[in-house]
Order: structure tokens, then sequence, then C-alpha cells
């Protein structure tokens, strides 16, 4: 009960910092910031007090609360911890401090708006991992893009108007077929089952036609897919990066991106588990083709943020490998994957951020032999490459190495049944850790090494807040990298409830009984 | 926290304290930590290695923690010490603190000097992960570690950009190699259920599990190995390595990282025993790699890489020995070469640092007299990976030519052939180098010359130490020590007979390579020189090392840049991808301005429009009646 | 024998009567004077007049002549002779759509009359007697009073509005 | 007849019957015309008011049978187009000094009022008339350009037409049934007699010009631009309002079937396309909002291929969110400057340096009518295309929602000329007048409590 | 063939008439009348089905109708005069300033 009050302190308290910021006087600028950032920190705190509190034991929700909303149409406001959701929870707060605190200098136009919007993301991105009714989640889902849409186009570069609308549009053509997905299979549930209800649990195992599982699955992926991004549905991520101020960019790198892997673990593959089995050699694929592309086109990049935007798509393909393993090893290391990224992706966001406030170039050309006029920035910004390639006792090899290690195992009984189309996946995978190493390491010589080249230097190392950030961004980078039992512990019952609803789940022929889609249904009140 | 945990993490207490606070402490304080806990693990470990060897050689384990539970299946943080580690903790340590103590002479004007030590422990901390883990896992841990850290110290001087770039290709080049290694993991992990080295070969022990070849995981393994110990065809990294300070050739790339690949190698002899082809490609590669690396060694000019390639060259004799499943040979052989590489190198750093930074040993000649004592330790090792008896080059050498030639498993006269070929080349060009760096008429200019001069008792005392255990090395029988778990092979009938010649062919070869190389090197080169028109297109393709960077970069590398720049860039996201999407976009725009063009204002027009709507839609009402 | 004559020449007038509608209203489309086409309505309302008085319902008959001849279209030509109707603007009389409007015109009316012949129902034997005025303004007074009502509220909207433009006039002039 | 049963069921007609009068008498009485606003706004809060009373308590009586019913629902479609009056009326008073606005918006309320309620055609033609006549002349009556007085006529004489199409299509029906009463239309929809069809589509197309689907729409964007901000306001959400539930009173609770769905969903989905595309490129907000207006026409309409029970629930939803955010944005458009000028979209341009309260309420407003969750509009769409695919018509739910897509891009550009563009040169701060702030008020209050509760509203319709 | 046909077939010709006018001629005013004979086409079918089945309301109807005609002319003709007192043209086609 408690811990259900916390949760939903943590999520409104978003909203409380909005208000509190709009009640400050005009123009008192630092006021904002310290408070907005006071108000992270709090939350980050609660949020790490129900991580301690939540029990990995337990299979169903935590924390959870459930009220009617629209009760005519069986849709409650539901939300709740769980498995999936615990460690993204945690991410999303975690990075809310840093964030703030990371835009105390780039911000100095409209820092009243700018920090209500990042309030305002802050309270949809929770909204949406915590909440277990299918309309509440597309609701917070949508929400998302409004933010996104002012921080991007209000604080972003040059060609900011142009990515704003590509991201905003992009996102919501997906978004559109999930929602029409969404209502049929909240109707056809209830033909089926005269339970109207918008509740994930009641339509998890909804009887569905192989085929509607298709449409439906196909709708809800491609919003997801959109997300993630995967290849090809990504060009929206680099320019998006590009012309982000670096606050968006880490919120987009950092939790964003998550949204599109959280749908599919979520949502997308358990609701429909038959179709997903299906699609899972193609989702292995295109997740495989993205590792590569990403890597591949990283690797020709001139602008830092879009070398790391496409290494994000590489990243992410390496969750939704891990999912399409449908291995628990590989669910498992998915997870962690998700979060490791979360934070690698936005350090180096937010470095990059750092550089570009005192350079004003995202050049790579102009830059080199940081490591001797930065000696700092330079250490922290080897760390953060290094944990992005995966180096051992980094979060990054933990998520890559468990990620591998359960495609392949999923792969190999395939192989020896004599399918051996995943294992080749699974092996040009493994392959993509090079091109990791490539394009990162390439990209940290030129940055770091070399003769130096800093543009309007001389200029000063970090100072204490932005070493202090960093510093808290590595410190769950080694955690997971050393001993990542411990959160894995609080995801194994979500991974094992994936594993066993999607791979579990046996093929239509025991569908039968299901009731006729509603096409036909349609086909008939047309006659 | 036990025995085994202090000896690892010493070293990673060290990095710390050096990383963090290091130019706050001062260099005395630096060298005290950087080269005092190495020191003391290694005190650690012998007291652990007589306490092992006390019990009875029964494995001494140690789980510091569990890194993971994934379905039951644990991933844990183990040490493992049984006789095979132990040697390599010895040699790790030992050596590694040797040159801890050198560096602190090397390197002591350089104004990173903390970064250095830090560095260096770092290495030897994951290095001593490496040989100490008892999983895979740990192992491979420890395995990308000292990739990183010889990343770091290549380089260490990264305003360079050729030495950062040598840095970039070392950890690349590895990253090809543990690919493959990842792979093999997966499978025995598959194939066991458990990453515990000692369980996989206690489970492959009991004969080859379900669903995998031994054959697949020992290639898959061995292609690791390839990358971490330079072999055919992921060499190529090993000698621009050489870019790095000194210190870290001898210890990273000549002593103890190198030589990982061998160990892996044998701590799976369990898997290997039961991998008849993977063993021949090990073999194969490896005598390849060593009589390949031996040519291009004959011409290079440079010290430190005539140097590389014969450790390049060793490798092969080592993984040769391996691959014939003489695995205590291979780590004898392991032993040795640290020793005497490890000298050489040092006393090339030594050289280099006498002649102010000069490496090319054409502008050499005449040392011996200026610095006696690197000379003589020089010359030392030199005869020792000669192999001339009695030194410790000369056993391991033997023997890996004997079972090359005898075992059962593998061994072969074309072995035997190549293998002896090689070790004639070593001789002759380690002596080429001794002529040209330290006899004969000096070569370099004058201020160079003037400087000249012996190096700090911290290098000289530790290159004596090292000389003399690559004198007498030879004595502790390594094989013998870990037969009770690594077996030798059987010797073939036929080859009975053949141990007693071998010794003196052996023998002959290190002595016919020094007459060889004291002929055409003596009295200034002359007759070398004489030679070289004759030997043109060889010497080209010798000293261009067979062009094969050349090669790997027009069929990889810029294949791959072509690909990624004309194919995904330009044609796949910006024409495929966002060309339709923007064409969408402005389809969008054009229908727009159409629409907002039938609105013309004219009121009949709408009236009409009214008049059309009206009869379509009580036609299309009709049609159906 | 006189009352089916008498019948018969009902039936004559009727359609005489519409055809003279008829032609009016073809005359609407094709005079160009403002002035005639007035006077062309004005018939046509006039035979339609006729038309209702044949089918007995006389007052509506006379409505149709009071209201519309009476009022609507004395205002009508009023205006037109105060607007001067030959207005050189005018180049033509049709628009450009004449044709297309023709045909669509023409296919209307076809689709409209085949819909309403073919779906007539069977003219209901219901009494043919006409209800006169009387029943009329008692139907009203009783069932139609709130009609009644609302459309004095229109009628009083409808002057407001036509006071309120009126009062442009002197706006736009003053 | 019993005459307090008329008094209460017509409660809100008489009170704005009485508020009328009030107002001509002070018109015709009064040198100095003073108070004509209070009065006008007393009358629709009270109107408002008691609709929405009777409706919570369920009222229902039928005073003059088969002619003028009322029941909870017919209440509360009342009280959602008087509450969407009630901004046009505080925001009239800067363009319109004197009488006539307000005589004139009253008595097009009573119209709107009387059709929520009809049971005959009888009184639904008199009621549209009513509804439609004074808003011909609104649309010039505050002369603030030239071409206003062009687009009341056009509106008139298309108006008219709407008037005669449904008129020839009533007596139709009155030949075919022998009656006047709404149920006789809704028995027809499934007869396949052809008189009876031409009957139900000529009312039906009627239905279409006076709520502008293409391809009867093109009086709309005329009119709305030449008309005067409160005035497009009312014409955009009460007019439009009143229409749609009328048209739901009509069809009742039949569901469509056959040619007439088909006819209804082809049409509204192109009017949604034609809308949303056409309003990209235009450089007038009214104008825009015209399109826009078309576009949920559109969408309004498609609620009618749902079953009849959700129908009135969708639509009068609906209505009441895309009126309440329609007017929240006009209310807060800025008041300086001739009309022409401020009707430019260039003018919105850094809109938020200069009024940001205002700006973010057009923001607000925006994406409520994108239908982007959280806001309201979301809800509303989204109960639309529920109906649509529960009556199984998964087809055109999923082409509505596409072309529903096309729609997010030109209310974003809004969004980037307030916020993303910098501010011409010479444009003053300016703050919003007390009467827009209460319009404003009365928009945002009911918004805010749609978006945290919908579901409190939906169990009452 | 009977005479209600006859009658209804007139009213629908009228009504059809009127629309045409309506959209083809030019003049302002002639396009008013055009419309009042929409309406009397609609008036002639409704008295003729009221007369048909003896039903006063249709008539009734007919009675609104006039009213409403009436109505309608009475704002649209100061409407007119607004226009051409502002461009001295009873051309519609010289209105199109609105457009777009």
């Amino acid at each position: 009960m408690a811990d259900a009050v916390l949760l939903n302190v943590v999520l409104y308290l978003p909203l409380l910092g909005i208000a509190l910021i709009v009640a400050l006087p005009e123009g008192d600028d630092e006021r904002v910031r310290s408070w907005s950032f006071g108000v992270m920190l709090a939350q980050f705190v609660i949020t790490a007090m129900l991580y301690l509190r939540f029990d990995p034991n337990v299979a169903g929700l935590q924390a959870e609360t459930n009220l009617p909303w629209i009760a005519d149409w069986g849709v409650s406001y539901r939300i709740g911890l769980d498995g999936y959701n615990v460690l993204l929870v945690l991410l999303t707060a975690f990075l809310g401090p840093l964030v703030v605190a990371g835009a105390f200098n780039a911000i100095r136009r409209d820092v009243r708006l700018f920090y209500a919007m990042v309030f305002f993301i802050q309270f949809a991105m929770l909204g949406t991992f915590v909440a277990q009714d299918l309309l509440l989640f597309y609701i917070f889902w949508e929400t998302m893009l409004i933010p996104m849409f002012l921080i991007i186009g209000i604080w972003g570069g040059e060609r900011r108007i142009y990515a704003t609308l590509k991201f905003v549009l992009y996102t919501a053509f997906g978004s559109i077929l999930m929602l029409a997905a969404l209502i049929y299979l909240v109707w056809s549930h209830y033909q089926a089952t005269g339970n109207l209800s918008f509740a994930l649990a009641d339509l998890f195992g909804a009887r569905l036609t192989l085929a509607e599982q298709g449409w439906l699955l196909a709708a809800f992926a491609l919003s997801f897919a959109i997300k993630v991004p995967m290849v090809p549905f990504h060009t929206w991520l680099p320019d998006a990066h590009v012309e982000a101020p670096t606050t968006g960019s880490v919120i987009l790198a950092g939790v964003l991106l998550k949204m599109g892997t959280y749908g599919f673990i979520k949502l997308g593959f358990p609701l429909f588990p038959q179709a997903a089995q299906l699609a899972m050699p193609a989702v292995m694929a295109l997740a495989v083709v993205s590792i590569v592309y990403g890597a591949c086109l990283a690797l020709v990049q001139t602008d830092i943020k879009k070398i790391i935007a496409y290494s994000s798509i590489s990243h992410l393909g390496y969750v939704m490998l891990g999912l399409a393993s449908l291995d628990l090893i590989g669910i498992q290391g998915a997870i962690i994957q998700m979060v490791s990224h979360g934070l690698t992706a936005a350090g180096l966001f937010l470095m990059v951020g750092m550089i570009y406030e005192r350079c004003h170039t995202r050049e790579l050309a102009a830059y080199g032999g940081l490591a001797k006029a930065l000696p700092v920035y330079s250490v922290f910004f080897m760390i953060l490459t290094l944990a992005a390639i995966g180096l051992p006792t980094t979060s990054g090899f933990t998520g890559e190495f468990l990620v591998l290690l359960g495609a392949f195992n999923a792969a190999w009984p395939q192989h020896l049944a004599g399918d051996s189309v995943p294992l080749v996946w699974a092996v040009i995978a493994v392959s993509g850790v090079v091109l990791g190493a490539m394009y990162m390491l390439w990209f940290a010589q030129r940055f770091l090494y070399g003769t130096t080249r800093v543009p309007h230097g001389p200029v000063a190392d970090l100072n204490r807040r932005e070493k202090l950030i960093l510093a808290a961004l590595l410190v769950p980078v080694f955690w997971i990298g050393l001993a990542p039992d411990e959160p894995m512990r609080k995801t194994e019952q979500a991974a094992l409830h994936f594993q066993r609803l999607v791979a579990g789940a046996q093929q239509p022929d025991a569908l039968a009984a299901a009731p006729p889609p509603l096409a036909q249904r349609r086909m008939e009140a047309a006659r | 926290m036990g025995a085994l945990t202090w000896i690892v993490v010493l070293p990673l207490l060290g990095f710390l304290i050096n990383g963090l606070a290091g130019n706050a402490l001062g260099k005395r304080f630096v060298s005290v930590v950087g080269c005092g806990l190495p020191i003391a693990s290694f005190l650690i470990a012998a007291a652990c290695v007589a306490s092992l060897l006390a019990g009875g050689s029964k494995p001494l384990i140690e789980t510091a923690f569990t890194w993971a539970v994934v379905g039951g299946k644990s991933f844990e943080i183990a040490f493992y010490l049984d006789r095979l580690s132990a040697v390599m903790v010895l040699v790790v340590t030992g050596v590694g603190s040797l040159i801890h103590i050198y560096s602190t002479g090397y390197m002591h004007d350089d104004e990173s000097y903390a970064r250095f030590f830090a560095y260096l422990n770092l290495f030897l901390f994951f290095m001593l992960l490496l040989v100490l883990g008892r999983s895979m896992l740990v192992l491979f841990v420890g395995w990308e570690g000292v990739g990183l850290a010889s990343y770091l110290l290549i380089g260490f001087w990264f305003e360079d950009p050729e030495k950062a770039a040598a840095g970039k290709k070392a950890f690349i080049t590895n990253r090809i190699g543990d690919a493959g290694f990842l792979l093999g993991m997966f499978l025995v992990f598959f194939a066991v259920g458990t990453l515990d080295m000692d369980r996989v070969n206690a489970a492959f022990a009991a004969g080859v599990p379900a669903g995998v070849s031994a054959s697949v995981i020992g290639v898959l393994l061995f292609v690791g190995a390839t990358g971490k110990s330079a072999q055919i065809p992921l060499h190529v990294w090993l000698p621009d390595a050489m870019a790095g300070p000194t210190p870290v050739s001898a210890l990273i790339h000549a002593a103890t990282m190198v030589t990982a690949g061998v160990y892996l190698v044998a701590r799976m002899s369990g898997i290997y025993v039961h991998a008849e082809t993977a063993s021949q490609v090990v073999a194969t590669v490896g005598v390849l790699t060593a009589f390949f690396a031996a040519t291009v060694a004959l011409v290079q000019t440079d010290i430190k890489r005539v140097l590389a390639y014969s450790t390049v060259s060793q490798l092969g004799f080592m993984f040769l020995a391996a691959g014939v499943g003489a695995y205590g040979v291979a780590i004898f052989h392991v032993v040795t070469h640290a020793f005497f590489k490890a000298c050489l190198f040092l006393g090339a750093g030594s050289v280099i640092h006498a002649m102010s930074g000069e490496q090319d040993i054409r502008r050499m000649g005449g040392l011996a007299r200026k610095i006696p004592v690197t000379f003589a330790t020089f010359a030392v090792s030199t005869a020792a990976i000669a192999g001339l008896p009695p030194l410790s080059g000369f056993f391991s050498k033997d023997e890996i030519l004997w079972f090359a030639y005898g075992s059962v498993t593998g061994g072969s006269p074309w072995l035997l052939l190549l293998a002896s070929a090689t070790a004639l080349l070593t001789a002759f060009y380690m002596f080429r180098l001794l002529w040209l760096t330290f006899f004969g008429r000096p070569r370099m200019d004058e201020e160079v010359a003037h400087h000249i001069h012996e190096s700090p008792w911290s290098m000289t005392g530790v290159l004596v130490v090292l000389a003399l255990l690559a004198a007498f090395g030879g004595f502790f029988s390594i094989p013998q020590f870990l037969e009770p778990m690594l077996p030798l092979p059987a010797i073939r009938p036929q080859a009975q007979s053949f141990h007693g010649p071998l010794v003196w062919i052996a023998t002959g070869l290190g002595v016919g390579g020094l007459l060889l190389a004291a002929y055409f090197y003596g009295n200034d080169a002359v007759r070398a020189a004489a030679l070289r028109p004759g030997f043109e297109p060889v010497h080209r393709l010798l000293s261009g090392k067979y062009y094969i960077d050349e090669l790997y970069d027009a069929v990889l590398g810029r294949p791959l840049a072509w690909i990624s720049e004309k194919v995904f860039l330009r044609i796949g996201d910006r024409l495929l991808i966002d060309g339709s999407l923007n064409g969408l976009a402005a389809l969008a725009e054009r229908s727009a301005g159409r629409l907002s063009k039938m609105q013309t204002g004219n009121l009949h027009l709408y009236l009409f429009l009214v008049l059309a709507g009206l009869v379509g839609a009580l036609i299309w009402s009709w049609r159906n009646g | 024998m006189i009352e089916t004559l008498l019948a018969g020449l009902d039936e004559l007038l009727l359609v005489a009567f519409g055809i003279g509608a008829l032609a009016g209203a073809l005359l609407m489309i094709v005079l160009r004077e403002p002035m005639r086409v007035a006077t062309a309505l004005i018939s046509t309302m006039v035979f339609l007049g006729g038309i209702y008085g044949l089918l007995g319902v006389h007052f509506i008959a006379a409505f149709q002549v009071l209201i519309y001849v009476g009022a609507v279209m004395v205002f009508m030509v009023y205006v037109i002779m105060m607007l001067d109707p030959r207005d050189p603007a005018i180049q033509s009389r049709f628009s450009r759509l004449l044709v297309p409007a023709v045909i669509g015109f023409v296919i209307l009316v076809f689709v409209l009359v085949g819909a309403a012949w073919q779906g007539a129902p069977e003219a209901p034997a219901a009494p043919r007697e006409t209800f006169g005025l009387q029943q009329f303004a008692a139907a009203f007074v009783r069932e139609y009073w709130l009609h009644f009502m609302v459309a004095t509220v229109l009628m009083e909207a409808a002057i407001v509005a036509a006071v309120a433009v009126v009062k442009l006039h002197r706006r736009g002039r003053g | 007849m019993n005459w307090s049963v008329l008094l209460v069921a017509m409660a809100p007609e008489i009170l704005l019957l009485a508020g009328l009068v009030i107002l001509i008498l002070i018109d015709t009485f009064m040198a100095r015309p003073r108070g004509l606003l209070a009065v006008s706004v007393a009358a629709v809060i009270a109107a408002t008011v008691a609709a929405a009373a009777l409706a919570v308590i369920g009222y229902a009586a039928a005073p003059f049978p088969g002619h003028f019913s009322v029941d909870s629902s017919a209440y509360a479609a009342k009280a959602i187009v008087l509450v969407l009056a009630l901004p046009a009326l505080l925001l009239g008073r800067d363009d319109f000094r004197g009488g006539p606005f307000y005589s004139l918006l009253l008595s097009s309320m009573v119209g709107t009022t009387l059709i929520l309620s009809a049971d005959s055609f009888l009184t639904l033609f008199l009621g549209l008339e009513l509804m439609s006549i004074p808003v011909y002349v609104l649309v010039l009556l505050a002369m603030q350009r030239v071409e206003a007085t062009e687009a009341a006529l056009k509106y008139l004489i298309l108006g008219g037409t709407a008037t005669a199409m449904l008129l020839m299509g009533v007596s139709l029906l009155f030949g075919y049934t022998g009656s006047l009463s709404l149920g006789a239309f809704g028995s027809l929809l499934d007869t396949g007699n052809p008189m009876a069809q031409a009957a139900v589509v000529l009312i039906l197309l009627a239905f279409f010009l006076k709520a502008a689907i293409v391809p009867f729409h093109t009086w709309a964007p005329d009119a709305y631009e030449a008309a005067t901000v409160p005035v497009t306001g009312f014409m955009s959400t009460v007019i439009k309002a009143g229409v749609l539930l009328a048209a739901v009173r009509l069809f009742g609770v039949n569901s469509l079937s056959g040619r007439l769905v088909e006819l209804l969903a082809i049409l509204s989905l192109a009017s949604i396309v034609w809308g949303n595309l056409a309003a990209i490129r235009q450089t007038s907000f009214r104008r825009m909002i015209a399109y826009s207006s078309i576009a949920h026409a559109g969408y309004l309409f498609y609620a009618f291929l749902g079953d009849g029970e959700g129908r009135f629930e969708a639509v009068a939803f609906y209505a009441l969110v895309y009126g309440l955010m329609n007017m929240l944005a006009f209310a807060s458009l800025p008041a300086a400057g001739d009309d022409v000028e401020r009707d430019r979209l260039e003018n919105l341009k850094g809109y938020f340096q200069r009024a940001p309260f205002a700006a973010l309420m057009i923001a607000v407003a925006m994406f409520s009518l994108a239908g982007i969750p959280p806001l309201p509009g979301f809800v509303a769409k989204f109960l639309i295309f529920r109906n649509v695919m529960e009556a199984g018509y998964t087809l055109y739910a999923v082409l509505g929602l596409v072309g529903s897509y096309l729609g997010i891009y030109f209310y974003l550009r809004v969004l980037q000329y307030m916020f993303m563009s910098p501010a011409p040169s010479g444009l003053k701060p300016q703050p919003q007048a007390a009467l827009a702030l209460g319009a404003i008020a009365v928009c945002l209050v009911p918004a805010v409590i749609l978006t945290v509760y919908p579901g409190g509203l939906l169990r009452g319709l | 063939m009977d005479r209600v046909q006859l009658l209804i077939g007139l009213s629908i010709a009228l009504f059809s008439i009127g629309l045409l006018g309506v959209i083809v001629r030019r003049n302002l005013l002639v396009m008013l009348m055009c419309m009042e004979l929409m309406l009397n086409g609609v008036n002639l079918s409704l008295v003729t089905f009221a007369h048909q089945m003896g039903e006063a309301v249709g008539a009734v109807l007919v009675f609104l109708i006039f009213v409403v005609a009436t109505a309608e002319i009475a704002v649209a003709i100061p409407i007119v005069l607004l226009l051409v007192e502002r461009k001295h043209s009873l051309d519609i086609g010289a209105y199109n300033d609105l457009k777009g």
C-alpha cells in the first residue's frame, strides 16, 4: 500500500515540479534550476527506495494502484512495478537529476518553459513504464511527443524544425496504427470473453486467430520499431539527435529509445505470442541488420552526435536480438542492455554537450588530442566509450555478453535441427562486436589523440558540476558491469513471464475455437 | 578475502592509487606503489604455489562472488590455482615485477610517469585475472582487459598519431580474435552448461558432449588465441605495437600477454585432445607463423621490430608444441621465452636509452664497449634464443623440435623441417642483430655518440637477473612439473631412435646461425652488403612484410568504408528511406496546393459541386435500389 | 355527362397550368432581363396557385398568391427597378458551368422523377375530402401553435437582421 | 396542455427567449443601449444551468407530442451547445458594438436548442432556419472587412439551397410515409424503395451541407475567414455541434446499412483527407480552422457508422471537446490590430515571447485538435473510432485514423510559428482582455476536467 | 399516369430548374428568384401529397415555408444591396475575393 502511494508520488512529482517553477517569479532562472534539480533528486531518492523494496520473488505487480478511470469502456488507472519496468523506472529517475544539472549552462532561453518540458517528459516516460492498462500506456506513450517536439524545436540547432517535425510525424504514424490495433484487440477480446477491459493482465492470452494476431502485431511492431529505432525506420534518429539540445539527446538516447524495446517486451510480443513466434526470424534478422548497419554508418559519420546516434541504433539491435532469441539469458541480457545503453549513450551525449558548450562545433574533424588539452574530460570519455563497446567490467559487456550468449544458445539447437539461419545471424551479431570497437575507437582516436586541436580553445577542463554528473553516471555503469546479479534478480520473474508467454504459446491449431475476425463481421454488416 | 584474490587485487589497488592520485603523490611514492604491490602479489603467489605443492597439488579454488545467475546457471567470479596457473602466475608476477622496477629507471623523465605505472598495474591485474580465473568468463574478462591495457600502453604517447593508430589496430585485431573466442565459449557453455574450465575439461574427459564437435570449439578458441598471440593471419598488430614504451613491449608483447593464447590452448587441452583437426590447425598455423615471421625478421632494421618478429616466431613455436599435444613443452617455452625475450627487450630498451631514442640498428654499432652490462646480458639472451646449449632456449626448443617430429598426435617430418629451418633463421637474425648493434664501427652521429652511457642500476640490475634466468631457466623442467595434469604425448615408434641426433641437429642449427651471422655481418657487414643486390626482390618482399597490411586494407578496410559510405549512407539512408519520405511529404504539399486551388471563390462552382454531389449521391444510393 | 365533362375540364386545366408553370420556370433560365425573369416567376407562381386551387386547397392557393406574389415578388420587383437591372457588368447571362450544369440537371430530374414514380406507394384510399381553412386554422391553434410561435420568432429575427444590415448601409454611406 | 410541464420542459428556450425580448426592448427603448452583454450572458448561463440541471435529474417530457419532446440526452445536448455559445458572446464585444449581435446570437441559439428536441420535421426545419438566418447576417455584421458581405451572400445562397434540398427530401418522405415525424425517417433507412432512398439522401445531404462535408463544404472557408473571430467561433462550434446533434436525433438508434454506410463513410473520409490537406497551405488562421473544421465534421459523421447506442455519446463528447478547443484557440488569439492582420498566421510568429499564456493555450488547443494525448481531443477521437471499429468497419476505422494523421502537420505548424520562429519586429506584448480571459476560463476549466476524468461526463451521456 | 405523378414530376422539375438557375445565372437577383422557384417546387409536391392523403400537416409545412422564404428574401435583399453598393455589379462572377 505504502509502495503504491510512493509510486504515485514518483509519477506526479514532475507535475508538482512544473507547478513550482511556474509559480516562481519571471527571470529568476537560478532558482528555477536549483528547484528543478531538487525535485528530480527527491524523485530519484523515492524511486531508489521503491527499487530496494521491490521483491524479486513476486511474479506479478507490486506497488499497484488500480482505480476505475473511464469505467464505461473498462479503462482503469492502473499502474505498478514489475520486473519489466522496475529497472527502467530507476534509470529514468536516475537520469532525471543529471539531465537537469547537465542543462544548467546550456539553456539560457525560456528557462522556465524548458524545465517545465523536461518535467513533462519525465512524467510521460515514467507513466509509460508504469502503466498497466493499454489505453493508459498509449496515452502516456503519445504524450511524450509533445514535450520532445518543443524541446527539439525550441532549443535545437540549425535544422531543428525539420528534425522535430520528422521526429513527430515518424513516431505519430506508428502510433496511429497502434491505436487502431489496440481498439481492435480490446474489442475482439470483449467479443470473445464478454469482458470489456483494457487491463494488460486481461489482454494477455486474448483469443485471436493467427491472421488477426499477425495484423495487430504488425501494427504494434511498427510503432515500436520506429521508436527503437530498427532499420529501416531509423532515419529520424540521427536528425533528431543532431538538432536536439544536449538535454534532448540525453533523454532521447537515455530513455525514450527504450520505449520501443520496452513496448516489444511488455506488449508487442506477449500480446500476440503465436504471431510473435512466427515473426521471430524476421525480428532477429532486422535486429542483426540494425546492429551491422548502424555500426557501418557510425563508421562514416563526421558529426560527433551522429556517430553516437548510429551507435545507438546498433546497440538497440542487440536488445532486439536478445528478445528475439526467446532464451532466458538473452532476455535478461536484453533488459540489462537497455539500461546499459541508457547509461552510456546518455553519458556520451552529455559529454558531447559539454565539449559543444566550449567549442561550439560538432565536426569531428575540428578536434584532436583532447587527451592533452582536457585530460579529465578524456578519461571520462574513454571510460564511457569502452563501456559502449562492451568492455568487460562495464555494463555494456554484461548486456552484450548475455545477449549474444542467449542468441547463440537459442540458435545452436536449431542449427542441429537443420535450420542454420539463426546461427548465421548470431554469428554476424558477434562480429558486430568488432565493428563496435572499430567505430568507437576510430572516433576516440580522432577525438582524443593525435595533435591537439581545440576550436575556440584553449578551453577549461570539466568543472566540478560536470565531474560530479559523470562520476555519478559511472557508478551504475560499473555496478552493472561488476555485479549484475542484484538487478538481474529483480528482472528474472519478468523474463520468465515473457519467455513463458511467447516461447510457451503453442501454434494456433489450438485456436480453432477463436471467434470469427471482425473483418468478417464487417462483410456481413456491409451485406 | 583469500590469498588468490589478494594476488589479483593488489595490482588493481596500485592502478587506482596511481591513476586517481598519482600526479599529486610524486614520483617516489608512485614508484613505491607501482612496484611494491606487484612484488607483494609475487610473494603471495609464491606462498600460494608453495602451499599448492605442499597440498599434493590439489588445485586451490577461491570464489570471490557470484557475477550473475540466470535460469539456475550461475556465473561465478572464482580463482583457480593448479600447476599450470602456478607457472603462469609466477612468471607474470615475477617478470612483471622486474619490468616494473626497470621502468622506474626507463620512464624516469616522462611527465606522465604515474599514468604509466597505473596502466602497468592495470595490465597486471587483468593478466592475473586471465591466468587465475577459474571460469572462461573471468579468463575472458582478463583477456579483454589486457587488450585494453596494451591498447592504452601502445598509445601511451598518444600525441603521435602513428602510435595511437597502432594501439587501435592492436585492439581491433584482438577483437576479431575475441569474436571467435566468444563463439567458442558459447559453444562450450551450450555443451557443458558451465564455463568453469576445470569442469569443462572434466566433462570432455568423459567424452565429447552431444551436439558439439571438439574441433569446432578448438578452432574457434584458437581464433581467439591467434588474435592475442599474433599468429597468422592476425599477427599484423604486434610489430606496430612496438610503438609503445619498451618496458611495455617487454612485459606485454613478449613475456606475458601474447602468451595468453598458448595458455588458453594448454588450459583447454581437455578439449584439444579430442580435437584432431583443431590440433593440426594449431600446429600448422604455429609452424608457418614461426617460419614466416623469422624470414621477415631477417631484414628488419628497427631493433624492436626485429625482436617483435622474433616474438611472433617464437609464439609460433609454442603453438607448434601445443598443436602436437606437448602442452607442457609449450608452456616451458613460454617460460624460457619470457625470460630471454624480456631480457632482450629490456636490453634493447637500455640500448635505445643509451642512444637517446635511436632505434635503427643501421645507425648503431660498436656499443659493446660503451655499455658492457647491457651487451653482456643481451648476448646471453641472444644465445639463449638461438638455442645454444646449455641456455634455457636450447632445452625448450629442442623439446619442441623433438615432439614436432615424434609426437603420435600430429608429429611429422615436415613440421620438423620447417621448425628447424626457423630455428636456423632465428639464430641468424638474432646474431645479426647482436653484431650490427654491438660490434663493428660506430655508425651514429657525433653528439649521439657523445651522449652514450650505461643505464642506471635499476635497469641493468633487472637485465642481469633476467640474463641469469635466461641462462639457467632451462633447468626447471616445466614439462615434468606439469606432467600430472598435462601428460606429454607418446612418441611414434619409428621416431624413437631419433632423439639423440636431434639434440645435435638443434645445437648445430644454433651454431650455424651464429657462424653465418658472424660471417656476413662481421667486419661491418660488407659481405651482406655485397650479397644484397642479388636478392633485391626477395629483400623488398621481406621488408614489406609480404605486404599483408596492404592486402588487408585492400580486401577488408576499403570495401567496408566504401559500402558504408556509398551504399548504406548514400543509397540506403538518404536515397531510399529519406528520399521516399520526403517524396511523400512533397506529394502532400502539392495536393494541398491543388485542393486549395479548387476553392476559386466562385459561387457558381460551389453550387455546381452541390449539384454534382447531389446527383452522385442519389445515383450511388440508387444503384442497389 | 356534364360532370364527366367538368371532370375532364378539370384535368385539362390542371395539365395546362402545369405546362404554364413549367414554361415560366424554363423562361426564368433563359430570359436575360431580371424584370422579365421576375414576371416569369410570378406567372409560374400564379399557375401553381391555380393548381392548388384545382386540388381544392384554396387557402394555400390564396396564401401563394398573397404572400409570394403580393409580398415577396413585389419587393423583388421594387428592388430590381431600384437597382437598374441593365447591369453593364454582366457580359453574359450564363456562367461557364452551363454545359455541365445542364447535364447534371438532366440527370437529377431523371433520377428524382424516376425515384418518385417508381417508389411512390400505392395511393392510399384516403378520403379525398380536402381540408378547408377552418380545419387548418383549428389544427394550427390546437397542434401547431409551437410552430406558429417559432415562426413569429423567426420573422422577428429576420427583421432584426434586415434592419441591422440596413443600418450597415448607413454606416457605409455616412 | 399542461403549462407547468411546458414551462419546465422548455426552460432553456424560454429563458433564451426572455433574454431576447429584454434585449430587443433595451435596444428599441434606450437611446444608448447598455447591459446588452450582461443580459445575454445571464440568459445563456441561466439556460445552460437549466439544461444541465434537467439533464442531470433526467427530466423527460413531451409538451408538444410528436413535435417537441425532451429527455436527459436532449438536455445534455442543449447544455453543450449553450456552453459553447458563452465564449462567443464574451468575445463579441470588441467587434460588435451595439445590439443586433446579441439578439441575433440569442435567436440563433433558440433555433439550435429547438432542433435538439425536435420530433417532427416541422420543428426541425423551423429550428434550422431560425438557427441559420441570423448567422447569415452575423457573418457580415461586424463589417471588419469588405469581403464579409460576399461571404454572407455565399453562405446564404448555399444555406438556402440546403434548405430547399432538405424540404424536397422531407416532401418525398411525406409522400412516402404520410407523416412528418422524425421516426418516419428512421424507419426509411433500410427500405430499398427508391423514393425513400431519395428522400433519405436529400435530407442527409442537406445536413452534410450545413455541417460542411465535402463536396458541400465550399461555403465554410470563405465564411469563416470573412467573419470575425467570435462569429467564426460560433459557426465552427455551436452551429456544427447543433447540426450534428440534431442529426444524431434524426437517425435515432437505427444503425445504417448498405449504400448509406458507404456514402457516409466515403464522404466523411473525403472531408477528413481534403480538410486536413487543404489546411496545410493556408496563411489565414481562420481559414485554416475552417478546413480543420471540415475534417472534424468528417470525424463526427464517422461516428454515425457506429451502432446507435454509442453514437450520441461519441458525437456529444466530440462536439463538446472540439468546440471548447476551438473556442480556446480563438479566445487566445492576439486581440489588437485590424481583422485581416489579426488573422494572418504569420502574425503568430514569436507569439510565445509576446504572450506566453495565450500561446500555451493555443498550443493546448492545437494538440488537442490534433488528437494527441493526454488532451481531451484524443479521448474524443478514440471514442469515435472505437465505435466505428466496434460496428465492425475495421477498414474504415483504419483509413480514418490515417486520414487524421494527415492533420497533425498543420497543427504543429501553428506551434512552430508561435514557439520556434522569431517574432516579427514591431509587435508589442499585448495582455488578453478581461473578457477574453473569461472566455478562456470557460473553455479551459471543462477541458481540464475532461482531461483528468473523462469517465465522469461519459457516464453522464 | 395519374395526376399525382404528374404533379410530383412537375414539382421536381421546378426544383431542379431552380437549382439549375442558381448555378448558371450570373445575376444575383435572378439567383435569388431561382431559390424561390426551388421552394415553390417543394411546395407543390407537399401540397400534392397532403391533398392525396388528406394530411393537414403537409399544408402546415407549406405555410411555414412561405414564412421562411419571405424571411430569407428579407435578409437576402439588403445583403445584395450592400454588395452592389460596394462593387456596383450584380454579377456574382465579380464576387470572388475569398478563395484558397
